[in-house]
C-alpha cells in the first residue's frame, strides 16, 4: 500500500479539541446512553423487517426445496454462491483495512478499524449462510466437517469447495478472536464509565478484568502484531480460496489461472466501499466527525480507487485470455458474457466499479461525502452484478452446446439476498450499540504522538 | 413351469391382501387425483415435494413402526426375491404385433424388452413399445362400466348386451355394426367371421386414423388384391426414400432399421456402405441419415417421382421433362438406381399419395426390386379395408338412423375421425353404442356404454406382426383396474355370458391344431376358421388319437407362449406382376405452384395417432428433430417462417376447409418451404394428462385429403406460446463433438481419420487391471429413434418433471439424444448424438464433490452414491458434458405411478440429490454376483445395458474394453473411433464412431 | 468500589472450567451417541405374531436354515418361508397348540403372517445374501448366535462401518463353504487360515470397499 | 480492617509516569506496576526488562503443529483410512491439500496467540485491589497510574509518594486488598 502518510494541511487526522478524556467520554457515551437515537431506531426497525424476510425464505426453502430458486441445470449455481462471493468480499474489506493497515502502520486505521471489522463480523454470517441454504439437502451441510462417525465415510478434501469451508470456517473463528483482543482495553474503558449495574457487571466480565498494566500491554503487542500479521495473509487466502471454487473446476469462464488475486482485488474495493459508506453514516449518526475526520474519508477513497484500477487490470486480463485464447468454448463464452444475455449487467458492472470511481482522482470529489457515498454504493451494486455475471454466464455457455441454458431468479432468489442484507445490518446496528465504534486505545496514542508533534 | 401365468395370479392375491396394496390402489383411485389436477403441475410437484418434507421431518429416530414382512402362504414355484424372470408377449401398433418380453421382479411386470425370437423386434424395442408398461399402471385408465346414465357393472353390461342380441338375432343383425381399429389378430378375425354367420345383415367397419388406405388402393389398381411388403435393407444397395417411415414408423421398422444400420458400418463391412437418397417434405429418421437428401413441396414430390419412373422406364419417358431444380440430382439419382438393378429399393410413406404408392411400386418393378429387396407377401391384416371409406359409411347409415347398435373396440374415432366425418354427432343418434376402451376417451363418453379394456399385457389374446409371424399374447398381471378384452364382448354377442378370453384364444389355436395347423402361413384362411391343406411340422393331424392331439397342443401352447412367436406362421411370398400401362393411365399432374400453405398431418412420435396421450414418459419425450416436450406445434420451414413473419413460440391461426385451429409455430431446418407439418394425437378433450396439452390436428383434416390439406388461412395472430424444448443450441458452436467423414476418405486416408489423442496428465494414469467397463456408441448407425432414452428411464426409475420443469431446464432424463445441424437453415445436415454419463477417467465430477458422493470403483465406473450426496451441485457445473441431472423437488414422489411399478433394484432418489447414468450398475451387478456365484468369469454380451439392449440399430455397444476380443474393444479398434471434448484429458469410457457418408460423387455435395 | 468481588476470580475460573468440560463432551458425544444401544436397536427383539424360537429349532431340532429360508443360496433375500412350510411339521406335530394358531389361521384362510423386521436395511443398500453364502460368509457372522435364540433379535449395528469392517478385512469372517449354515462353528486345527479361504474364494478386498459394491 | 496492598500514583502524562517509574526502579523496588491508556513506548521494558520470546515461540510451535494436523487430516481421509479413486488422482494428492493445511495452520496460531496472551496476563482476572481504588478508573480513559505494592519489604511510604510528588503525581492513594 503506497498510501501518502502525510496529513493534509486542512485535514488534522484528530481534531486538536479532541483530548484523551473527551474521547474517552465521548465514544464510551454512545455505547452507556440509555435510550438509542431515533436514526438508529430507523435503521434497525428496517434492517429487522429484511431479517424476517429471510427468516420467511428460509422456512420456505426447506419446506419445498431449493427447487423454488432459479437455478436449473446447466445453470446449477445462482444467486445464493454469486451472494455468497459478493459478502466473502465485504467481510474481507474488514480484515483489510485494520489488518494490512496495521502492519503498514497507517494511521488513520486505528479510528476506522472498528468499524470494518464491525462489519466484517456482522458480513461473514451472511456469506455462511449462502452457501448452506444452496445445499440440495441444507440438513446434511455437516457432512463436510471431517469426522467420520458410524459411516467411516471422509470429507472428500481434494475438493475446493471443501477448502472453501474449512477457510470459512477458520476465518469466522479467528476473526472474531482478532476483534477480541482488539477490543479488550476499550472494553475497559466503558466498563470503568459505566454507572448502572447491569452494564458494570456485563461490560466488567467482557472485559475480563484488563487493567492496562505494562505487562498486559506489551504481550497484547506482540500477540496483535502477530495476529495482524497473519489475519492479512488470511484475508488474502480466503479470497483466494474462494476464487478457486471457480478455478479449480474446468468450466468455460471459470477455468482461470487469475481468478484468486483477482477475487482478492474484488475484496479490496467493494469491502473498502462498504466501510466507506458505513463509516459515513456512523461518524454523522454518532457525531464522530472530530474522531473520525475528512482524513480518513480522503484515505479510503484512495484505496477504494486502487482497487478499482487494481480490478480494472483484472477485467483487460480476463477478456485477453478469453478472446486471444485459442479456446474455442472460452471465446464463446465470453463473447456471450460480453453481447449475450448478460450484456446489460456485464456493462453495468464495468461502469460502475471501474469507470465512476475514477472520479475519485479528484479531491474535491473524496472530500464530497454524498458523491462519496453514492460512488461506493456503485461499487458494491456492481460487484455483485459482476458475480452475478460470471457465475451464471459461464455455465449458460458451457462446453455442450446442446445443454446452454438461461438463468432467471425467482421471487425467493431475491427474498435471500434481500433477507441477508437484512441480517447483516440488524448485526451491526446491535454491535454499534453494544461495542464503542472506535479503538480509543489507538486514537490515544495518536493524540498524544501529535501533542509531541509526532507523526 | 406349467402354466406361465397361474403362479402370478396367486401371488397377485398375496399382494391384494397387503394393506399397502389396498393402500396404493385407493390412494391412485382418480377422484383424488381431480383433486390435484386443479393445480397446475409445478404447484403439484412443489405440493407434494412439501409433504414429502414434512413427512421426512417426523421419520427420525429408531423405527416409529417396524417395517413388517409377508411370506407367502404357499409359495409360487419359480419365484426368486431379487431375480427377474421374463414373459413374451406382444404389444401391437395400428394392430401390426412386435414381440416383447416382460421383466417380471417378484411377479410383478416392471420393464417391457424387445423379444429376440420375434421378427419384428430382434430384441429392439421402441420407445412407444418401452413405455407401454406404464400405461399398464397408470392410474388413470378406466375402471368402472357405465351404463346409459348410471354407474353400472361388467355383469349389467352383458345382460344388456345379451338382450340386445336376442332382437338382433330376430332381423338377422340388422344394424347391428361392429367397429375396429386394424385387426391382425387371427382368433379375433375368426370370431368376427363367425358373428358375421350368425348375423348376416352385421357390417364390420374399420377406422384407424393412421390408415394405410393409400397404399392399399394402390395395391388394388397394381394387382387387383391387396398385398403386404417385407422388405431386404441387407440387400439392398441403393436406397431412395420418399417421405419415407422405413426406419421409423412403417410396420417391422425395427428390423429394417436393424438392416439399414448394418449396412452403414463401412468398418464392419470391409468399407462398403449402402446409398441413400432421400426426397422428403418434413424431416424423418431416414432422410437424416440418407447420404443425399432434398426437402420439397408434395407436388415437387410427385413430380420428382414421375421423373424417377420415366428415367428408370417405369413410366412414359416425357415425364422426365421437366423444369425444376433438381433435376440432374433426380437424374443421377435415377442412373445411380438403374445401375443397381436387383439391389435398389423405393420406398414411400405412409403419407404419400395413391399414385405415387403405384409409382414406387412400378419403379421396384422396374428396377427388379421384387423378389430381391421387396417380397410381397398376403397382408397379416384381417380383411384389409379403404378405412375412410369405411367409417363414412358408417357415419352415413348412423345418421340416416340405420345403425341401432354399434359396438366400437379399442378406437376413438370421436376424436380421430376426420373433420368432415361428423361421427361423434352421429353417435348420438344410435340407440345402443358400446365403447370398449383403456380410457374414457372422447367416444366411451359419448357412447351409451364404455365397458373399461384389459391393457394388452392384462388380456389374452393373439396379433401378427408385419411379415405375418403370430405371437400369442397372455397376460402379465390380473387386470389392475377391472377391464376385458374385445374377444369377451365379442363373445357375449355370441350369446356367451360368462367369456373368458383364455379359452376364446386357445380354443381357436386349439381348432387351428385341429385343422392340422393347415394354414399357418395363410393368414387370410386363419382368419376364417375353415382350414384343410398341407400339415405344418410340429402339429399332429386329426387322424391321431385324441389325446395324442391333445398333448400335441399342449406342447405347442407351451412353446408358443414361451417363445412369444408360433413357429412356421410367417406369411409365404407372392408373386405377383403389377398390371401393365398403369403409369401411362395416370392423369397428368395439376400445376400447383400458386404459394399456399400445404398442411402434413403426421403422427405423433410418442402420443402416436393420440392413444398414448395419458402416458407422462411419452409426453415428455423430447421430439427427435424438435427436441420439443408436452406440446405440438406447426412446423415450418425457415424461409417460410420469414415470409409469414413469424417465429418460434408465435401463435398462427390456420384453417382449411374442414375447420380451424390456433398453433404455436416451430421453425424447422429442414422442412420444405411452404409447408408446416401437424403432429396428430395432441388436444385430446377428455382424460386428465393429455386434456388441452397441445392443439387437436384432426380438426383440420378431412376425408378426401387426409395427409395434405391446402391451408386456407394461415395467419399470424400476434399472441405467443411458451413452448419448452430440451435443446439449448443447434449447431457444435466449433467443438469438436460431431466428427464426420467421406466413404472414400474413410477407404484411402485413415491416417486422417484417425484421431490423434493428447493423452498427457500431471499425475500417474490409474490402472484398471482386471476389468474396464466401457461404452461404444456408433453414430453411423444411432437413426435417433430415442428407443434408449426410454429404456434408460424405464429401467433406472427416472421421474417425469412436467412442462414448466422442462422449461426451466430441469429434464431428468440420464440419456438424452443431441441433434445437431450444420449447413444451411433449408437443407441441412443431421447428426444424432446419444448423451450418456461419459464415465470419465480423470473425472472432472469427482474432484469437486466435497462428501465423496460420486467416485471410481476398481472397475471404472463413475459411481453416483446418492444417499451420501448433499446436493453442492458443484459436479453439475463442471461435468462438460452435461450428463448430471439433479432433484430440484422430490420429482419421484411426485411422479404418478404405484410403488410397485417401480424397479426395485434402483434406489429411487428422492429431494436434493444428484444423479446421472451408472452404465446400468444394477445390471452389472446381477451378472456379477450370478458369475462369483458359479465360480466363473463374466462372459462378453453378458451384461447388457438397458439402452444397449433397446437399440434397434445395435449403435450401442457395452462392455469390458481391457477383453481384447469383446465387442466393444472391437468396436473402440476402429479408427472413427473417438471422444468427445478430448483436449480436456477427461478419458471417457464412452467413445463414439464417427459418421461416414456414402455420397455420389456425380452430385458431389460436400459432406465432409 | 470495584465491580467485582475477590470471590470474583475463582468463581471465573470454575466456569472457564466448566465450560471447556462441557464442550468437550458434546464434542465427545458426537462420537458416542450414535454407537449407543438406542440408535444401534442392537438386541431389539420385536414381538412376533408366533414367538418362534431359532433356538428349538435349530440347535434343538437341528434343522437347517435352508429348510425354511430356502432362497438363500440363490437369492439377494433370504425370504421368509410361507406357512405351507411351517405346516409341513406343524400338522403333525403341536397341532392345537395355542401360540401355533396363527399359522393355522393362516394356512386355512389363506392371510399372511405378519412378522416384524428385526434386521432393516435402509432402501438405498443393497444387500446380496446369496453371494455371501457363496463366499463363505456363515449365517452367524451377521446374525449372531441366531441358533441360540429364543426369539429372534438383532445382533449387529448394520452401520455402515460394521460393513466396512468385514469388506476391507474379509478373511477372518470366512469359513469353509460346508460349515456357513453351522449355528455353532468354531474353528478347528486343521481349518484352512482365512488367507487360504480369500484365495480358495478369490476375494478381493480393495474391490470390496467400491461405493457400487452395495449402494447402486 | 483490610490489609494494605499497594500505594498508586495518578500522573497527567507518559512523561511523567515514565520519570517516576524510572526514579523508583532506581530504588530497586519490586512489584512496580503502571498502568496506561494506551501502550506507552518504553514503559514496559523498563519495568519488565529482559527479552520476552514466550508468546513468539508459543505461535510459532502452534503453528507447525496446525500445519502438521492439518495434513495429517487430510492424508489419513484420502490415503489411509479410506483410500477411494477420485477422479483418478492419487490418494495422496498433496498440492490438493496444501490450502488447508495453511487454514489449519493459521487458525491454530491465532488460537494459541490468544490464549497465551490471557494466559501471559493473567486474564480473565476479574477482581483486583487496585479496582478499589477510587482514581484508578482514569487509567483507561486518560490517567497513567503507577502502583507500587507494599508486600516489599524495603517500601517505604514516605519515600514512594515522595516520588510521585515530585513527578507531578496529581493524585496519590492507598490502595487497599
Amino acid at each position: 500500500m503506497s498510501l501518502p502518510g502525510e496529513l493534509p494541511a486542512d485535514e488534522p487526522i484528530v481534531a486538536p479539541a479532541v483530548t484523551m478524556s473527551s474521547l474517552s467520554f465521548e465514544v464510551s457515551s454512545r455505547v452507556l446512553r440509555p435510550g438509542a437515537p431515533r436514526w438508529w431506531w430507523i435503521g434497525f426497525g428496517f434492517s429487522f423487517a429484511l431479517f424476517i424476510l429471510l427468516v420467511i425464505q428460509l422456512a420456505w426453502l426447506f419446506i419445498f426445496g431449493i427447487g423454488v430458486w432459479g437455478v436449473n441445470i446447466p445453470v446449477a449455481w445462482g444467486f445464493a454462491i454469486s451472494e455468497y462471493v459478493w459478502w466473502i468480499a465485504l467481510a474481507s474489506g474488514g480484515t483489510i483495512i485494520s489488518a494490512l493497515f496495521h502492519i503498514t502502520r497507517q494511521p488513520w486505521r486505528a479510528a476506522t478499524n472498528r468499524i470494518a471489522e464491525t462489519m466484517l463480523l456482522s458480513a461473514i454470517p451472511c456469506a455462511g449462510l449462502m452457501p448452506i441454504m444452496h445445499l440440495g439437502r441444507q440438513g446434511l451441510f455437516y457432512w463436510l466437517f471431517p469426522y467420520s462417525s458410524v459411516m467411516g465415510v471422509w470429507p472428500q478434501v481434494r475438493s475446493p469447495l471443501w477448502w472453501d469451508f474449512i477457510c470459512l470456517f477458520c476465518y469466522i473463528l479467528m476473526s472474531i478472536m482478532y476483534y477480541y483482543t482488539g477490543l479488550l482495553s476499550d472494553l475497559a474503558t466503558v466498563r470503568d464509565l459505566a454507572r448502572s449495574r447491569f452494564k458494570q457487571i456485563f461490560y466488567g466480565v467482557l472485559a475480563l478484568g484488563w487493567r492496562g498494566s505494562s505487562r498486559e500491554w506489551r504481550n497484547h503487542k506482540i500477540v496483535y502484531a502477530i495476529m495482524s500479521a497473519i489475519m492479512a495473509p488470511m484475508v488474502i487466502s480466503v479470497h483466494s480460496v474462494v476464487g478457486l471454487d471457480f478455478a479449480g473446476g474446468l468450466t468455460t469462464g471459470w477455468h482461470d489461472t487469475q481468478f484468486p488475486p483477482y477475487f482478492f482485488f474484488g475484496a479490496v474495493i467493494s469491502g473498502t466501499a462498504v466501510i466507506v459508506m458505513l463509516t459515513i453514516i456512523v461518524r454523522w449518526g454518532y457525531r464522530l466527525q472530530d474522531v473520525i475526520t475528512q482524513y480518513h474519508l480522503n484515505a479510503m477513497a484512495k484505496v477504494v480507487l486502487v482497487g478499482s484500477l487494481l480490478l480494472a487490470y483484472a477485467y483487460l486480463w480476463e477478456a485477453f485470455g478469453s478472446i486471444y485464447s485459442s479456446d474455442i468454448a472460452e471465446y464463446t463464452e465470453y463473447m456471450h458474457r460480453m453481447f449475450g444475455f448478460t450484456a446489460a449487467g456485464f456493462w453495468a458492472e464495468k461502469a460502475l466499479v471501474v469507470i465512476i470511481p475514477q472520479l475519485l482522482w479528484l479531491p474535491a470529489v473524496r472530500r464530497n461525502q454524498t458523491m462519496l457515498f453514492l460512488i461506493s454504493g456503485g461499487i458494491i451494486v456492481g460487484m455483485w452484478i459482476e458475480r452475478y455475471v460470471f457465475t451464471t454466464a459461464s455455465l449458460e455457455h458451457n462446453y455442450m452446446p446442446s445443454y446452454w441454458g438461461l438463468f432467471y431468479p425467482t421471487f425467493w432468489d431475491w427474498a435471500a439476498l434481500a433477507g441477508t442484507i437484512g441480517l447483516f445490518l440488524t448485526m451491526f446496528f446491535v454491535l454499534i450499540r453494544l461495542v464503542p465504534i472506535v479503538s480509543m486505545a489507538e486514537v490515544r496514542d495518536i493524540i498524544e504522538k501529535k501533542k509531541r508533534g509526532e507523526a | 413351469m406349467t402354466n406361465p401365468a397361474r403362479d402370478y395370479w396367486r401371488s397377485l392375491e398375496e399382494l391384494a391382501d397387503s394393506p399397502d396394496f389396498a393402500a396404493v390402489v385407493e390412494r391412485e383411485v382418480p377422484r383424488f387425483r381431480d383433486v390435484l389436477d386443479k393445480f397446475d403441475r409445478r404447484q403439484f410437484l412443489t405440493l407434494m415435494a412439501a409433504s414429502m418434507a414434512l413427512a421426512g421431518l417426523s421419520g427420525c429416530g429408531p423405527e416409529p413402526n417396524p417395517q413388517q414382512r409377508l411370506p407367502y402362504v404357499e409359495a409360487p414355484p419359480g419365484v426368486v426375491p431379487g431375480r427377474q424372470r421374463y414373459y413374451a408377449t406382444a404389444h401391437t401398433r395400428d394392430g401390426y404385433a412386435e414381440g416383447v418380453l416382460l421383466a417380471h421382479e417378484m411377479a410383478r411386470p416392471i420393464k417391457v424388452e424387445g423379444n429376440p425370437d420375434h421378427p419384428a423386434s430382434l430384441g429392439a424395442a421402441g420407445a412407444i413399445t418401452q413405455a407401454s408398461i406404464l400405461s399398464l399402471y397408470n392410474p388413470r385408465r378406466a375402471q368402472t362400466v357405465v351404463g346409459p346414465g348410471q354407474i353400472s357393472s361388467w355383469e349389467g353390461f352383458v345382460a344388456a348386451l345379451y338382450r340386445r342380441r336376442e332382437q338382433l338375432l330376430k332381423k338377422r343383425g340388422e344394424g347391428l355394426r361392429l367397429l375396429t381399429g386394424t385387426i391382425t389378430s387371427p382368433s379375433l378375425g375368426a370370431q368376427i367371421a363367425a358373428l358375421q354367420t350368425a348375423f348376416p345383415a352385421m357390417r364390420w367397419h374399420q377406422w384407424e386414423p393412421l390408415h394405410r388406405d393409400n397404399e392399399l388402393a394402390a395395391d388394388q389398381m397394381a394387382y387387383g388384391r391387396p398385398v403386404a411388403r417385407v422388405f431386404d435393407l441387407a440387400a439392398a444397395d441403393v436406397i431412395f426414400a420418399v417421405d419415407s417411415d422405413l426406419i421409423s414408423a412403417a410396420p417391422g421398422w425395427l428390423a429394417y432399421a436393424r438392416q439399414f444400420a448394418a449396412r452403414r458400418r463401412p468398418d464392419e463391412t470391409g468399407g462398403k456402405m449402402s446409398r441413400v437418397y432421400a426426397i422428403e417434405s418434413t424431416p424423418t429418421l431416414i432422410g437424416a441419415k440418407a447420404d443425399h437428401r432434398l426437402p420439397m413441396r408434395p407436388v415437387e414430390v410427385a413430380a420428382s417421382v414421375r421423373f424417377l419412373a420415366g428415367a428408370v422406364g417405369a413410366g412414359p419417358s416425357q415425364w422426365t421433362e421437366i423444369q425444376s431444380p433438381h433435376r440432374d440430382w433426380l437424374k443421377e439419382a435415377a442412373a445411380d438406381l438403374t445401375a443397381n438393378k436387383g439391389h435398389a429399393l423405393v420406398h414411400a410413406g405412409r403419407e404419400q399419395s395413391i399414385e405415387i404408392h403405384l409409382l414406387v411400386e412400378l419403379i421396384n418393378a422396374a428396377l427388379g426390386a421384387h423378389g430381391n429387396t421387396v417380397r410381397l407377401i398376403e397382408p397379416p391384416v384381417v380383411s384389409p379395408t379403404l378405412h375412410l371409406q369405411s367409417l363414412s359409411e358408417l357415419v352415413g347409415d348412423m345418421q340416416a338412423g340405420k345403425v341401432d347398435t354399434l359396438l366400437i373396440l379399442d378406437t376413438n374415432p370421436a376424436y380421430s375421425a376426420p373433420a368432415d366425418i361428423p361421427f361423434a354427432a352421429a353417435l348420438k343418434r344410435v340407440p345402443f353404442s358400446v365403447s370398449l376402451s383403456l380410457f374414457a376417451d372422447e367416444s366411451a363418453l359419448l357412447a351409451t356404454w364404455q365397458v373399461p379394456a384389459k391393457h394388452e399385457y392384462e388380456a389374452w389374446g393373439d396379433a401378427r406382426a408385419f411379415d405375418g409371424t403370430a405371437t400369442i399374447q397372455q397376460p402379465q398381471v390380473r387386470p389392475l383396474y377391472g377391464g376385458h378384452a374385445p374377444s369377451e364382448v365379442l363373445a357375449v354377442l355370441q350369446g356367451n355370458t360368462q367369456p373368458d378370453d383364455l379359452t376364446l384364444v386357445r380354443q381357436f389355436w386349439q381348432r387351428q391344431q385341429g385343422a392340422g395347423s393347415a394354414a399357418e402361413g395363410n393368414p387370410q384362411s386363419l382368419a376364417g376358421d375353415a382350414g384343410g391343406g398341407q400339415t405344418g411340422p410340429q402339429s399332429s393331424g386329426s387322424s391321431q388319437p385324441a389325446l395324442a392331439a391333445a398333448e400335441a397342443f399342449e406342447a405347442f401352447w407351451h412353446e408358443a407362449l414361451r417363445r412369444g412367436v408360433v413357429a412356421n406362421t410367417a406369411a409365404p411370398p407372392l408373386t405377383l406382376t403389377p398390371k401393365a400401362g398403369l403409369a401411362e393411365g395416370l392423369r397428368p399432374l395439376p400445376l400447383g405452384g400458386e404459394a399456399a400453405i400445404d398442411l402434413l398431418f403426421r403422427p405423433d412420435e410418442g402420443l402416436w395417432d393420440g392413444r398414448h396421450a395419458e402416458n407422462p414418459w411419452l409426453l415428455e419425450l423430447a421430439r427427435t428433430f424438435t427436441r420439443l416436450t408436452w406440446d405440438n406445434a406447426a412446423l415450418i420451414a425457415p424461409a417460410t417462417a420469414k415470409k409469414h413473419g413469424v417465429k418460434t413460440g408465435d401463435v398462427v391461426a390456420i384453417a382449411t376447409r374442414y375447420g380451424a385451429t390456433k398453433a404455436p409455430v416451430f421453425v424447422l431446418p429442414g422442412q420444405a418451404p411452404d409447408t408446416a407439418t401437424l403432429w396428430l394425437g395432441w388436444g385430446r378433450q377428455a382424460g386428465a394428462l393429455a386434456e388441452g396439452v397441445g392443439f387437436d390436428a384432426y380438426r383440420l383434416r378431412g376425408a378426401a385429403e387426409p395427409w395434405l390439406a391446402r391451408a386456407t388461412r394461415f395467419e399470424k395472430t400476434g399472441e405467443t406460446y411458451r413452448l419448452a424444448t430440451t435443446q439449448g443450441h443447434d449447431r457444435v458452436a466449433g467443438r469438436d463433438l460431431i466428427r464426420e467423414f467421406t466413404l472414400d476418405r474413410f477407404n484411402n486416408d485413415p491416417e486422417y481419420v484417425k484421431q490423434k489423442s493428447k493423452d498427457v496428465s500431471l499425475y500417474p494414469g490409474y490402472i484398471y487391471p482386471d476389468r474396464a467397463w466401457a461404452m461404444a456408441i456408433d453414430l453411423n448407425s444411432c437413426i435417433g429413434c430415442q428407443a434408449c432414452t426410454i429404456a434408460c428411464q424405464a429401467e433406472n426409475n427416472v421421474p417425469t418433471v412436467g412442462k414448466d420443469m422442462v422449461h426451466f431446464g430441469r429434464i431428468m432424463h440420464w440419456l438424452r439424444i443431441d441433434r445437431y445441424y450444420s449447413g444451411s437453415p433449408d437443407d441441412p445436415d443431421v447428426a444424432f448424438e446419444p448423451m450418456p454419463c461419459m464415465h470419465c477417467e480423470n473425472a472432472p465430477c469427482e474432484v469437486v464433490c466435497p462428501v465423496h458422493a460420486t467416485v471410481h470403483d476398481h472397475e471404472g465406473l463413475n459411481l453416483m452414491v446418492y444417499n451420501r450426496c448433499v446436493g453442492t451441485r458443484f459436479c453439475s457445473n463442471n461435468c462438460p458434458y452435461k450428463v448430471r441431472r439433479f432433484n430440484f423437488y422430490d420429482f419421484a414422489a411426485a411422479t404418478e405411478r404405484p410403488p410397485e411399478s417401480w424397479n426395485p433394484d434402483v434406489s429411487v432418489r428422492g429431494r436434493g440429490v444428484m444423479e446421472k447414468c451408472t452404465y446400468c450398475i444394477q445390471r452389472i451387478k446381477v451378472k456379477e454376483i450370478e458369475a462369483e456365484r458359479d465360480g466363473r468369469k463374466l462372459r462378453d454380451g453378458e451384461v447388457v445395458t438397458a439402452c444397449q439392449q433397446s437399440c434397434p440399430t445395435q449403435a450401442i455397444v457395452f462392455g469390458d474394453r481391457n477383453d481384447s476380443h469383446s465387442h466393444v474393444a472391437r468396436r473402440k479398434a476402429t479408427p472413427l473411433d473417438y471422444v468427445l471434448l478430448d483436449d480436456l484429458n477427461t478419458r471417457p469410457r464412452t467413445s463414439y464412431a464417427a459418421i461416414v457418408h456414402n455420397p455420389n460423387p456425380a452430385i458431389g455435395k460436400e459432406q465432409s | 468500589m470495584a465491580i467485582f468481588g475477590p470471590s470474583a476470580n475463582l468463581l471465573t475460573k470454575a466456569v472457564l472450567l466448566a465450560g471447556t468440560g462441557l464442550f468437550l463432551i458434546l464434542l465427545l458425544m458426537v462420537w458416542v451417541v450414535p454407537v449407543m444401544g438406542y440408535n444401534s436397536q442392537e438386541r431389539y427383539a420385536p414381538q412376533q405374531p408366533v414367538p418362534f424360537s431359532h433356538k428349538h429349532h435349530v440347535s434343538g431340532l437341528g434343522l437347517d436354515c435352508r429348510y425354511c429360508h430356502d432362497k438363500v443360496e440363490v437369492s439377494s433375500n433370504a425370504g421368509m418361508p410361507p406357512t405351507e412350510t411351517c405346516m409341513t411339521c406343524h400338522s403333525q406335530v403341536w397341532t392345537r397348540a395355542d401360540v401355533l394358531a396363527p399359522v393355522r389361521q393362516s394356512l386355512a384362510q389363506g392371510v399372511n403372517l405378519r412378522w416384524t423386521s428385526v434386521y432393516v436395511l435402509p432402501d438405498y443398500v443393497f444387500f446380496d445374501h446369496s453371494i455371501h453364502i457363496a463366499k463363505g460368509v456363515g449365517c452367524t457372522d451377521c446374525h449372531g448366535p441366531i441358533g441360540d435364540m429364543a426369539l429372534t433379535w438383532k445382533a449387529t449395528t448394520l452401520y455402515m462401518s460394521w460393513c466396512l469392517d468385514c469388506h476391507r478385512n474379509p478373511a477372518p469372517h470366512l469359513r469353509p463353504r460346508d460349515q456357513v449354515f453351522n449355528p455353532h462353528w468354531v474353528p478347528g486345527p486343521n481349518t484352512p487360515s482365512g488367507a487360504e479361504l480369500m484365495k480358495a474364494y478369490d476375494i478381493h478386498p480393495e474391490r470390496l470397499t467400491d461405493c457400487g459394491t452395495c449402494h447402486r | 480492617m483490610r490489609e494494605p496492598y499497594g500505594l498508586i500514583g495518578v500522573f497527567a502524562t507518559p512523561e511523567a509516569i515514565q520519570q517516576a517509574a524510572a526514579q523508583l526502579r532506581r530504588l530497586g523496588l519490586h512489584g512496580v506496576e503502571a498502568y496506561t491508556p494506551y501502550p506507552v513506548e518504553g514503559l514496559g521494558e523498563l519495568l519488565h526488562p529482559g527479552r520476552k520470546l514466550f508468546l513468539p515461540i508459543l505461535m510459532f510451535v502452534a503453528a507447525l503443529c496446525g500445519a502438521a494436523w492439518g495434513y495429517f487430516i487430510q492424508y489419513w481421509d484420502e490415503a489411509l483410512d479410506y483410500p477411494l479413486n477420485v477422479g483418478g488422482r492419487p490418494h495422496n494428492s498433496w498440492p490438493a491439500f496444501m490450502v488447508s493445511t495453511f487454514e489449519f495452520m493459521l487458525l491454530v496460531t491465532v488460537f494459541a496467540g490468544f490464549v497465551g496472551l490471557l494466559v501471559a496476563s493473567r486474564l480473565p482476572q476479574l477482581y483486583h485491589p487496585l479496582f478499589n481504588a477510587d482514581e484508578f478508573g482514569r487509567a483507561s480513559r486518560d490517567g497513567f497510574v503507577l502502583c507500587v505494592e507494599m508486600r516489599d519489604p524495603s517500601f517505604d511510604l514516605a519515600t514512594v509518594s515522595r516520588i510521585f510528588e515530585r513527578c507531578g503525581a496529581e493524585r496519590i492513594e492507598e490502595v487497599t486488598a
